[in-house]
């Protein structure tokens, strides 16, 4: 499975990007990796608008530490493919004042990470101008960069977010999980009003899949998806453990005809239950898999709205699937230990199913 | 540091342009009647949280936006409503706004620290010391993208300087400013304390214009007391930035009278005889007295345009005493766009 | 009830802290605010102990603006009572190095809100270095400060961050709900040796309670405490909603006889969830209760937990309390409409009970 | 800038001080030895994550550290191999880390980015860039609180300089340099890149130590690739330190001669011929040529030092390759005291 195949050993190395198909008719679709599609996304969007730029740490001249701007800065020039100091505060603090003149600047962390830096900027400006000014402003921008566990890359740099920024109001969170979710969602976050903050999956910019070419193919925010039907037990994920989901789910089905339903919230911020709420109704049971740590995580928030709302679907508590609770580790042996895989999802489903 | 001295004295004064200083002092005298007025209503308990009155610096205020044009953008801190007050924002829907009204200028949902009046040119307002130098810096870029000459100016404290984002936003200025793509005026409201800490104590170097060479951001004291020094300054510098699209820094060298906030009311960090010190250098007197000289200004001149002052801050008193509360609905709304992404229910669901 | 009055009506307004009372002998009690209990704990530790300094804004010749502070720096001089410049990153990062060669700095915030700016040197050195260094260096310090919903201090000025915080793990973070707790919990963190996040809620500086005189109390961490017995519902909560909960359940006992259990988490990192499943093994219902936002706040955590640890014991689902999804407004009226109180919090507990 | 010159000169080299400078030879080949051997190591997938190696900047390293004394503390970058071995970690725990065996001198837990070797002065290796520089001020302080006379240096690079939190360390820095309190060495390893992006591209003043005067600390140039300029600059600069508890920053001047990381092969931002041109002034062979004209260094002996650092490198990972894996419970330690508070259990409770 390509997906959960270790990610190129280094992020910086994940070569060249693939040359762009050409704009092509409705409906139809391409294979793309998860990280064209990122950068498919931006181009469209900046050949669309002139408000939309990009501005980060090497994306131009050094074309970006994971390629994904590759050749935007000898395309858009200097003006519109700014390259920054080391400086993650002042990327999203000049950010936050382009968008409420009006651009559309996207910030691309070198990872998210660094972004801590610039947590105050995210929180305490992006997420509140528009409110504390009365509507005055709008900030159309997006804040954009890998994450995840890597492979070896210690503690500073191994860091998932989620659960870190949903906690505001007045930002999106998006976390995609395939090529064409990666796309859409980018596109409907670069075309929006507000500060979205779009987590990447590392592990998952060389996972192909289909995407559509049409090029006013967008994805909208607070839209669950089932990404797979199924009647004994609810999943629910995103982004890379979504699809380290979907393979247990397979393997379940054809060992053992456990039929998991699998749900890919794509979006924390706004957070779309409904299709959680009706699978659980079904299944009466559920499983929600994330990567970073356990306390006061997504999966606490998913658990603790499925028990509020449909409480008496479920046969037995929503089991949680985390990383383990500490600093990611180097050494990659304590590293493989410290981050969930399929046999933990594997776990977790026969015990909801009191299959243990 | 260059002294402001001639720029002080190219600010002429004539009987052509007394009209025009007569308005300045007027709109000076207004604002600090307007602050006196919100201190007594602070104490009343008519306004609430955080309130930082602009006392004794009003001709940083007025001297700076004196110099602007339609198009142009101001950043602040939370000391801002004398920036609001200068732009022309309706001082009844200002007041408004620290009543916590829904006539207010941010519909109540922002107060003191965070007046916009985007209409006017502010665009906040802001709360975290040095958190808006970044915004200003990134508006400034967006208006020489949008091919316009208008400039932006962000005010902050001396305490402001010592802040990271102080720092990221004037390099990422500095850089900018080489390819004439920062169009900005920085401007030190350099009142000689952050809130009981003097300059000495919170800042290394204290010649804080200097600081901002650093960036090659070339920076200038002002007397920040003297408008005719701070407008002379300004107006060179802002047609300047709006030629070059290079930032610049002006230090105005000012004191606030007040306490740092509504509840600095011991004021260790000072002394009384300071403080009393400084008002013989009170900006409104500075200028009245110079009108008065060149210009034949009266004290009943000035006594009228005080009771004009006076009633204006009352008024708008009034309007916000008798403005409603903002609808409750009002709780929800703004938090992101209601015209952008948002959750999506089960019925339009395709 | 004093400590749900509004607080002090500037933060900054607090008046001068109280004589403190002459050290006296074990089992003894002083009544004394919540302030002055964060101020002797300090106190108390920094003449125990010559490693013990503290740093922040204003807190010297100002005295500090809620006057937690005032006097120390006449006490012990500007060595060990530092003012800071505005630079709570610089605070936070100049107090980690301190730590690591042996030092135990105590970082005032001046509201805690401030400290998002020192994220990164909180949760990717403090909460990290002991762990990337093989465990060589210790990390003592404590970042301290007020914060939560004031009277009208707008978006930036009144979070909460339990939630926060409590999700990286190499930190302890206490939210403590009463004077003695305060002290005895501030103890606790000047004397460990890792870095500790203590949220003080401003509201509840000028309550006053009893706290035990004898220098050497201190309340360990981890140790969830029954405030009030009861049987027919569990309210879980910390710091000021704590005593809201309190309030609520005396009315409840004595208007209509539903008897609450309250209990007091006092630190969120460690979580001792222990006394809170008893406590649903015997009354099978439980409301959470906490003041910010709702989505992946503490409340869902508690709530995840309580669900999969004793779901067969839940009567009804776990029901939660929370601050509206918004930044905080300034108008009072909206503001009171943004945060949690009594009333919400008895109709949680109604509700559980299915009496609505 | 005032140039190195003399000290480089008073950095006397003649038969009596040979043997400490061929020592100092020694290291550095080892040093180079050592990053090519861990550079194989990674292409061999044997380390893994981020390396960054020192080739090319060994001088700054190796000069300042041999300025230091037992109880001096050393912060750095990730860009930290150099450093520890220079302080005199045993080579073999070094390259253990970097394979992540649990004999590294960070157990295995930290990697290349984060080492750490207490007992010989090394308080790490960080890797969020300018992070660690208020932690080294923080550790100055204390040193001087604590009543020592030792001194904290901390390295980093010329990208860092850009970042809020090297603006409020040297500030902090300089405020407690004016009472003696901050006895830090700076030193700016300045090798005209952050990564991919050029000094004049990433920093709007280009004279990198004289942005260190905004905040009242001195600062100076040395040639990087120059151990007798660097450690002439050094031990001056530390004595001075030490003495006086003031902060002062170093700008060495060197360059890279490896990519940023492992990963940057492409190097798309400067020319094959630039870097060839900076190999002409490699530090080994400036301090070789010298100790060959003055005290007679044959290339015999330098062959033998070399082959000793070859084979000293394929020791470490030889040692490196056969350590185990750290214990999986290590998982769970060090992430909070053992001797701290922690949760109790319900047996323990009263
Ligand atoms: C990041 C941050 N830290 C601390 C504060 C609290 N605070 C508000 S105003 C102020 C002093 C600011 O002084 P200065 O920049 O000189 O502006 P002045 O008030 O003198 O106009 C402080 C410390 C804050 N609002 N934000
Ligand atoms: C806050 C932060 N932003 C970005 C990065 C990614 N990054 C790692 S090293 C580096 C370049 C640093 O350049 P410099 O400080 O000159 O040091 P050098 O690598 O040249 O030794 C960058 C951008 C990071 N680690 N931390
Ligand atoms: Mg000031
Ligand atoms: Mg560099």
């Amino acid at each position: 499975m390509e997906w959960c195949a270790p990610p190129a050993r280094l992020w910086g190395m994940g070569g060249a990007p693939e040359a762009r198909t050409t704009p092509s008719r409705e409906n139809e679709m391409s294979e793309k990796s998860y990280r064209d599609a990122i950068r498919d996304a931006m181009m469209e969007e900046m050949d669309r608008d002139a408000n939309v730029l990009i501005m980060g740490e090497d994306i131009g001249v050094y074309e970006g530490t994971f390629r994904i701007t590759a050749g935007m800065l000898k395309k858009y020039g200097p003006k519109r493919v700014l390259d920054t100091p080391i400086a993650e505060a002042g990327m999203v603090g000049t950010a936050v004042g382009m968008a409420m003149l009006g651009l559309r600047p996207i910030v691309e962390m070198m990872t998210m990470n660094f972004a801590i830096v610039a947590a105050d900027q995210i929180l305490n400006h992006a997420a509140k101008v528009r409110y504390f000014s009365g509507g005055q402003v709008d900030v159309p921008m997006v804040v954009r960069g890998p994450q995840g566990a890597g492979v070896q890359l210690s503690a500073q740099h191994s860091q998932s977010f989620e659960s870190f920024y949903a906690h505001f109001p007045g930002i999106h969170v998006v976390a995609p999980a395939t090529p064409a979710d990666a796309k859409g969602l980018l596109k409907t976050a670069i075309r929006g009003n507000d500060p979205v903050i779009f987590l990447e999956s590392a592990a998952l910019y060389g996972m192909k899949g289909e995407v559509p070419d049409d090029p006013n193919f967008t994805v909208p925010f607070g839209q669950s998806r089932v990404a797979r039907e199924g009647k004994d037990v609810t999943i629910v994920s995103f982004s890379r453990m979504l699809q380290l989901s979907l393979a247990v789910a397979a393997k379940l089905a054809s060992d053992e005809g456990i039929e998991c339903e699998v749900i890919d919230l794509r979006t924390l911020r706004p957070l779309d239950m409904d299709p959680v709420y009706a699978s659980v109704t079904k299944t009466h049971r559920a499983v929600v898999v994330q990567e970073q740590w356990k306390p006061f995580g997504v999966a606490a928030e998913i658990a603790a709205n499925i028990t509020e709302t449909v409480f008496d679907e479920l046969d037995a508590p929503v089991a949680r699937v985390t990383g383990e609770d500490v600093p990611m580790p180097y050494a990659r042996n304590l590293e493989l230990l410290a981050t969930p895989h399929e046999p933990e999802i594997e776990r977790a489903v026969r015990k909801v199913l009191y299959k243990t | 540091m260059a002294k402001a001295k001639k720029e002080s004295d190219s600010a002429v004064l004539d009987a052509a342009c007394a009209p025009e200083w007569t308005e300045i002092l007027k709109q000076m005298i207004f604002i600090r009647r307007f602050e006196e007025a919100t201190e007594r209503e602070f104490r009343k308990g008519k306004i609430g949280g955080y309130l930082h009155v602009y006392i004794g610096q009003e001709a940083v205020a007025s001297g700076i936006v004196g110099a602007l044009q339609k198009g142009d953008a101001v950043f602040c801190g939370y000391r801002d409503h004398a920036q609001a007050l200068s732009l022309g924002s309706d001082p009844n829907r200002v007041m408004a706004e620290l009543f916590g009204k829904g006539t207010g200028v941010s519909k109540g949902k922002g107060g003191s620290m965070h007046l916009f009046d985007v209409e006017h040119g502010l665009y906040g307002g802001y709360g975290i010391v040095g958190g808006h130098l970044t915004l200003a810096a990134g508006a400034a870029y967006a208006k020489r993208y949008q091919g316009s000459d208008s400039v932006v100016v962000c005010y902050f404290g001396d305490g402001a300087m010592n802040i990271g984002s102080f720092h990221e936003a004037m390099n990422m200025a500095g850089l900018w400013g080489h390819q004439g793509m920062c169009p900005i005026v920085f401007v030190i409201e350099n009142n000689g304390y952050a809130m009981g800490t003097s300059v000495e104590r919170h800042s290394a170097l204290t010649d804080l214009a200097a600081r901002v060479r650093a960036y090659d951001i070339a920076g200038e004291k002002v007397d920040g007391q003297d408008i005719f020094a701070v407008r002379g300054v300004a107006d060179r510098v802002v047609r300047q930035v709006r030629e070059t699209g290079k930032p610049y820094c002006i230090e105005a060298v000012t004191y606030r009278f007040s306490g740092h906030g509504a509840a600095d009311i011991l004021q260790p960090y000072r002394t009384k005889e300071e403080v009393e010190q400084h008002r013989h250098r009170d900006p409104i007197n500075i200028l009245r007295k110079r009108l008065g000289e060149v210009c034949g200004l009266t004290d009943d001149d000035v006594k009228a345009m005080d009771e004009w002052a006076i009633e204006r801050a009352a008024n708008a008193v009034k309007f916000a005493e008798e403005s409603s509360q903002p609808a409750p609905d009002e709780l929800f709304a703004d938090v992101v766009a209601e015209h952008g992404p948002r959750p999506v229910s089960e019925d339009e669901r395709e």
